[in-house]
């Protein structure tokens, strides 16, 4: 009967469903295995920051894909989600019971990378393609740098805070540093599981799939696919924009969240448009728009260099030839034809209409 | 293409499944200088018949902007580990090193990583802020924990008292610094350029600033730096000049401090430059003038130019292996795993020992133990981690360190 | 005075970022692809020269063409090898792929020269030119500031009358106006962007020997933050554009060390970056950027 | 009341005049031609009509309400649509989707309940997919909903944009160059599917075309541009026989 049901069904709601089979199905075969003790920790260690990443995947490829514009900054929304779901985390501490203090971290990150979504979307999205790019990458990296510089300590006199450095907070011996600059924020009580990871990645499908097929994605994708037709049919340009961008930023303040209640210490520097570029590259090479795509690529990304650890110093040189091969593997429109023209001689069959293309 | 997706997926998972369930992927200590890889154990002695060998793990940057110091702190290892196997007769140490780019998530899996190859005690991590992470996982893991130059206090903290660090806290060596320079009247108007972007050196500073000001030392000039605009540290150094300061303060690594001596020269600016032990190895800059370190002060306990014997035996061993004068990460480590190993003969921990039990029985044999090897004599440890030696100040004269006090 | 040494080492640090962005733009302009290996090209054109003028002790200016002809077989190879193959691909395939290259050769370097920075030696120096002093000794002016600021004039103006007054400039400007236009014209489109990459390459291998002469630490990832800096002057100025790379570069460059010196060090980056965003919401295109019109 | 008039209507881009000194009055239920040769101001008349440009003189009134230079999406709203000389779909989407972004503003629910899934959203998505189905049947493209518009032969999306801008339920349609491209057939197919849309939805619908026989054919009033003036106006007739335009077609340059 529901087999039945799935044939009947319009082909991006099976596809969706298909997603989300597959990120349960993962969830389950990871609990059987680990319950039954064959999983390496080296790979249970992995869970979390590969839910972090497929987010931050999923995220992004709403402003890629969807909205057809580069971000080159996603890391910088990770970043301030990080920074204030964990500084929250910490400061409630013990005074507030997990399961108040844990949503609230998680809400307080995705509100603050959203205004800050709001912030850098207004001015951005004036800007289109390249120049975009260079804007988002410059606001992930103020971001960074602001961060870096901030110092914000807690004594029985209050907050202090700083831009310059620790000691001209004037804060009493005994008080406690929240932020220390460069250092960030350390002593974090660890919280993030893999079973709230993927409830996370859940509650992400399901709030950006939905988006996409409504009114509201359908107005974000005329705009990517034409902007003075969207225009025309009287969609508002800045509204829908800045609505995909910022729902982009909000999930990426999920996953910073997510990912900085998973290590004990937490610092600016590990979000730069280093990390910006990887989380595209997952995007990128999981294809562009494509959902699914996005939460495989991010998956298999972040175990390979892992995988490759038994290669030493050879490594990371493996990773940047795998990227190279990949894309000009799955890219250059050359190779693609070679490739359809190979497996249309092994299968037998004649893809008449897309021979040459 | 999702075909080639996810069959890649499907092996990527298998593999990594598959390196679950304790199985060896590199024991061996492995060269990771690049040139000399793979240089040791070939055909080493197993581990049958001899007993099995205590596996030793190692985290620290081999890649990225940061390697430089995890490759000393994993050739200073290795050189232990393969020193005290020869002497041994039988292999007593395998050391299993991996790389972490000085990140936090990079380090933890290492540390994942390294507990599936069957890790008893970690050797590292080399840089902060990883260290705070793999030691707040070593304080759950019961796993001992010797950080060879993460000096930062979060690190003993965030180890719960598993982590113990063979350097000084960056406090520490602030405090120090600052009173030795009172003590001995070095400067009347002090200069300090630091790397704002860095745990160490904006630790460092915070204890000098402090201890600078209760002892009345007059500060006329703070300058830093970040990782991203560490190409330029001429305007800092401009700063300086203009400020009058006589002496800089440079709590920062040497490829910096580098720069800082060249572009003084460039200025014709020579005030008296102090630095901590991060400054150790600037001799060793393939390329760089050394006469421009003429009077540089450093605070630091090691000195490749140190008589003694275990100095002597320690730099010529590594520089006929590596092919370059060791630095202070390199002796740290060389030292790590020499402490390891009196706790080894003393028997203290045997081979046959879980993780967990020889976490505890280092634990108490640390912090009651006295250890003497190149970066210092009779050094203790306190039971949160920290370790206690004497603090040494060298001058560099001639393109060598000489001894010009110590402070206690 | 310590406002104009500030500014003369803002404008030194600026004319190496607009080495820099000179090769990024034109590439960008031609090929319409941000070369993010551009960084690294330079990284390993500094060390050829470190080994070639530091160790070996060849002519300074010499060891500067060594590093040249080897950057440009580098930068043609990766152009033939890696960018050629997705020229008809979406324009992100090739800046991950870019992204790819930059990864690839620190890596390379890494393995061949080890991560252990070593210290340059300025060519400067080493062909005997001597710092500038001023007003009895108030002001001194490193001969590698002159070198690059002069180098950079020099370079930007043989640009643009290459550019401008040759027929493989002109077949550029008929790329990067139209490809598939040129193309019909009868334009060797390949050759031309191949062209480009030798040229933008050969830059990269004097940016590498100013920027290593004036600020000396050689490390693998030393191409990284300064290509990153030459791109958002490329940016800045109006990418594709010759003349505003220049004034993109050395505007970053006295931006970044006048709020160095005189407002935060900590936040020089972020204020420079800021400037970046104003000038391009004000200016999308960049200073001297041409402004695209879309035909409706 | 006229459902549109345009008076005094001019714009000049820097110094140059594009368009000055145009009046025009639209009848509802009408259909117009707006013709001329090459670069006589035509889709510069379309782009201010629809806010596009912001004309520098003259007014554009839409059923007594002043809209002159409102935004494009305002004016989408107060009831103009427009179809590109150059096609502009949403490629990448479903036929059916590039219908159902037209009636963005027809059908409204909020992002919310497009999250959430709330059952006005079933209810709106529903009536959506009924008119868009309907009027993908009139043009014939209803057995295509679920490809990709850019996957259709090109006369097929001149028509698909012309159930898009329909799809925004307009007061008056723009056409430019609906049967630019298309062989006689298509253009006399054209013309039947033009008129029974003006029949069905009552509306006017104002054109741009090169095709004399379809102009002619279909329209019941012309204006006739050269150099960004009106140079004649009237029935088909009228036009065919006046001087100006004679010349302004032969030898105007």
């Amino acid at each position: 009967m529901p087999l039945s049901r799935l044939k009947h069904m319009k082909k991006t709601t099976r596809s969706n469903l298909i997603t989300f089979a597959i990120v349960i199905v993962f969830y389950l075969v990871v609990q059987i295995l680990s319950g039954a003790g064959v999983t390496s920790r080296s790979f249970e260690g992995q869970l979390v920051p590969i839910c972090a990443y497929v987010m931050l995947a999923i995220s992004l490829n709403l402003t890629v894909g969807f909205l057809g514009e580069l971000s080159l900054g996603h890391a910088g929304f990770m970043s301030v989600g990080a920074f204030s779901g964990v500084l929250l985390w910490t400061v409630l501490g013990d005074s507030v019971p997990v399961y108040v203090a844990l949503p609230l971290a998680f809400i307080v990150g995705g509100v603050v990378a959203g205004i800050f979504g709001v912030i850098v979307g207004v001015p951005v999205l004036r800007l289109s393609g390249d120049y975009l790019a260079i804007v988002t990458l410059a606001f992930g990296e103020i971001i960074k740098n602001i961060i870096n510089a901030c110092y914000l300590g807690i004594d029985e006199n209050g907050l202090h805070f700083s831009m310059t450095d620790a000691t001209s907070l004037g804060m009493e011996p005994d008080g406690k540093m929240l932020i220390n600059g460069a250092m960030g924020i350390t002593g974090i009580q660890k919280a993030s599981t893999f079973t709230i990871g993927i409830v996370l990645v859940l509650i992400t499908l399901i709030v950006i799939l939905n988006m996409i097929n409504s009114r509201t994605g359908r107005a974000v994708m005329a705009i990517r696919d034409n902007e003075i037709a969207a225009q025309s049919v009287g969609i508002n340009l800045t509204r829908y924009k800045l609505t995909a961008f910022v729902m982009s930023a909000v999930f990426a303040g999920f996953a910073g969240v997510l990912y900085g209640l998973n290590y004990s210490s937490l610092v600016a520097s590990r979000f730069d448009y280093n990390t910006s570029i990887q989380i595209l590259v997952f995007v990128v090479l999981g294809g562009i728009g494509s959902i699914r795509g996005s939460i495989i690529a991010a998956a298999l990304l972040t175990v390979l260099p892992e995988v490759l650890r038994g290669l030493q110093d050879y490594r990371m040189l493996i990773y940047a030839i795998v990227l190279i091969v990949v894309m000009i593997f799955n890219q250059s429109p050359q190779i693609v034809a070679w490739r359809k023209r190979i497996v249309a001689r092994f299968t037998g069959k004649k893809d008449e209409k897309k021979g040459v293309a | 293409m999702k075909k080639l997706i996810s069959g890649m997926l499907a092996a990527t998972m298998a593999l990594s499944l598959a390196a679950c369930g304790g199985t060896e992927t590199s024991s061996a200590a492995t060269g990771s200088d690049g040139s000399s890889s793979a240089a040791t154990s070939e055909g080493g002695t197993t581990a049958e018949g001899t007993g099995t060998p205590i596996h030793l793990g190692g985290i620290g940057p081999l890649t990225g902007d940061n390697a430089a110091y995890g490759i000393a702190v994993n050739n200073g290892a290795e050189l232990a580990v393969n020193e005290i196997n020869a002497a041994a007769g039988t292999e007593v140490f395998a050391l299993d090193f991996q790389d972490d780019e000085s990140d936090s998530e990079k380090a933890v899996n290492a540390f994942n990583t390294l507990l599936d190859g069957g890790m008893q005690v970690l050797v590292g991590p080399v840089t902060s802020n990883p260290s705070i992470s793999v030691a707040a996982e070593c304080a759950s893991e019961n796993i001992f924990m010797l950080t060879p130059s993460a000096s930062s206090v979060d690190v003993v903290t965030a180890g719960e008292g598993t982590a113990f660090q063979m350097c000084f806290t960056d406090p520490n060596q602030g405090l120090t610094a600052a009173d030795y320079i009172a003590d001995n009247s070095l400067g009347t108007a002090i200069g300090i350029i630091y790397d704002s972007s860095d745990a160490y050196s904006t630790g460092i500073y915070t204890a000098f600033a402090k201890e600078a000001g209760e002892r009345g030392l007059n500060i006329v000039q703070t300058s830093s730096f970040t990782s991203d605009n560490n190409t330029d540290l001429s305007t800092q150094v401009q700063q300086c000049q203009q400020a009058g300061a006589d002496l800089v303060f440079l709590p920062i690594y040497y490829q910096q401090a580098s720069q800082v001596l060249i572009a003084a020269n460039n200025i014709g600016y020579t005030p008296t430059f102090f630095g901590c032990d991060g400054m150790d190895g600037i001799l060793g800059i393939d390329g760089f003038d050394t006469s421009l370190a003429d009077g540089l002060m450093l605070l630091c306990p090691f000195s490749a130019y140190g008589e003694d014997d275990t100095t002597k035996t320690f730099v010529s061993a590594y520089e006929a292996a590596y092919g370059e004068t060791p630095n202070q990460f390199a002796a740290d480590a060389y030292d790590c795993v020499y402490a390891i190993y009196q706790c080894v003969q003393d028997g203290t921990i045997t081979p046959d020992m879980s993780a967990q039990d020889m976490c505890d029985a280092l634990k108490s044999a640390f912090t009651s133990m006295s250890f003497s090897g190149t970066t210092g004599e009779n050094q203790t440890w306190a039971a949160d981690g920290t370790i206690s030696k004497e603090p040494k100040v060298y001058q560099v004269q001639d393109g060598a360190y000489a001894l010009v006090g110590s402070e206690e | 005075m310590q406002f104009l040494s500030y500014l003369i080492s803002g404008i030194s640090l600026g004319s190496v970022y607009a080495l820099i962005a000179l090769g990024y733009t034109m590439v960008y302009g031609i090929a319409k692809m941000l070369n993010f290996a551009h960084g690294d090209i330079i990284m390993i054109g500094s060390y050829v020269i470190f080994f070639a003028f530091g160790s070996f002790g060849m002519n300074p200016i010499l060891s500067v063409i060594l590093s040249m002809v080897v950057c440009t077989i580098l930068g043609v190879t990766i152009e033939r090898v890696a960018y050629r193959p997705l020229r008809e691909a979406p324009s992100l395939a090739v800046l991950i792929t870019a992204i790819g290259v930059s990864y690839l050769l620190q890596q390379v370097a890494q393995l061949l020269w080890s991560a252990n920075p070593k210290s340059f030696q300025s060519i400067v120096t080493g062909i005997g030119l001597k710092p500038l002093v001023l007003f009895d000794g108030q002001l001194t002016i490193s001969a590698e500031a002159i070198v690059t600021i002069i180098a950079c004039v020099i370079i930007m103006v043989a640009l643009t009358a290459f550019v401008n007054h040759t027929v493989p400039g002109h077949a550029m400007l008929a790329v990067s106006e139209d490809r598939g236009a040129a193309q019909l014209m009868g334009v060797n489109v390949n050759g031309t962007i191949a062209l480009t990459f030798a040229i933008g390459s050969a830059l990269a291998a004097v940016a590498g020997a100013l920027l290593c002469s004036s600020y000396p630490t050689l490390s693998p990832t030393t191409g990284a933050m300064p290509g990153i800096k030459a791109f958002v002057a490329a940016v800045f100025g109006g990418i594709g554009s010759i003349p505003g790379a220049f004034l993109g570069g050395v505007l970053l460059g006295v931006i970044e060390n006048l709020s160095k010196a005189y407002i935060s060090t900590q936040l020089s980056d972020a204020i420079v970056f800021l400037v970046l965003i104003v000038v391009l919401v004000v200016k999308p295109t960049g200073l001297l950027g041409k402004k695209i019109n879309v035909k409706v | 009341m006229s459902l549109l008039e345009v008076s005094n209507l001019g714009i000049a881009f820097g110094g140059l005049q594009a368009v000055s000194k145009l009046d025009m009055t639209i009848e509802k239920g009408h259909l117009y031609g707006l013709i001329g040769p090459n670069g006589a101001g035509k889709t510069t008349v379309f782009n201010m009509l629809t806010g596009v440009y912001r004309p520098t003189e003259g007014n554009i009134i839409l059923d007594g309400k002043d809209i002159t230079g409102k935004s494009p999406e305002a004016i989408s709203k107060a009831g103009i649509a427009r179809t590109f000389q150059n096609i502009r779909l949403f490629n990448e989407m479903s036929v059916l989707d590039n219908v159902k972004v037209g009636m963005h503003n027809q059908i409204q629910y909020g992002l919310w309940t497009g999250i959430l899934r709330l059952p006005a959203y079933r209810e709106k998505e529903h009536e959506m997919n009924r008119r868009a189905h309907s009027l993908l049947k009139i043009f014939d493209l209803d057995g295509e909903a679920e490809l990709k518009a850019s996957q259709l032969p090109y006369g097929k999306q001149r028509k698909l944009e012309i159930a898009r801008a329909l799809a925004t339920n307009p007061k008056l349609l723009l056409l430019d160059e609906p049967a630019a491209g298309m062989n006689p057939n298509e253009t006399e197919e054209l013309m039947q599917t033009v008129r029974s849309v003006r029949d069905q939805f009552g509306i006017a619908i104002l054109l741009i075309e090169h095709d004399m026989n379809f102009v002619m054919g279909i329209c019941e009033e012309i204006t006739v541009l050269d150099y960004g003036r009106m140079i004649a106006h009237g029935d088909g007739k009228a036009i065919r026989n006046n001087p100006k335009v004679i010349a302004a077609y032969l030898g105007g340059d």
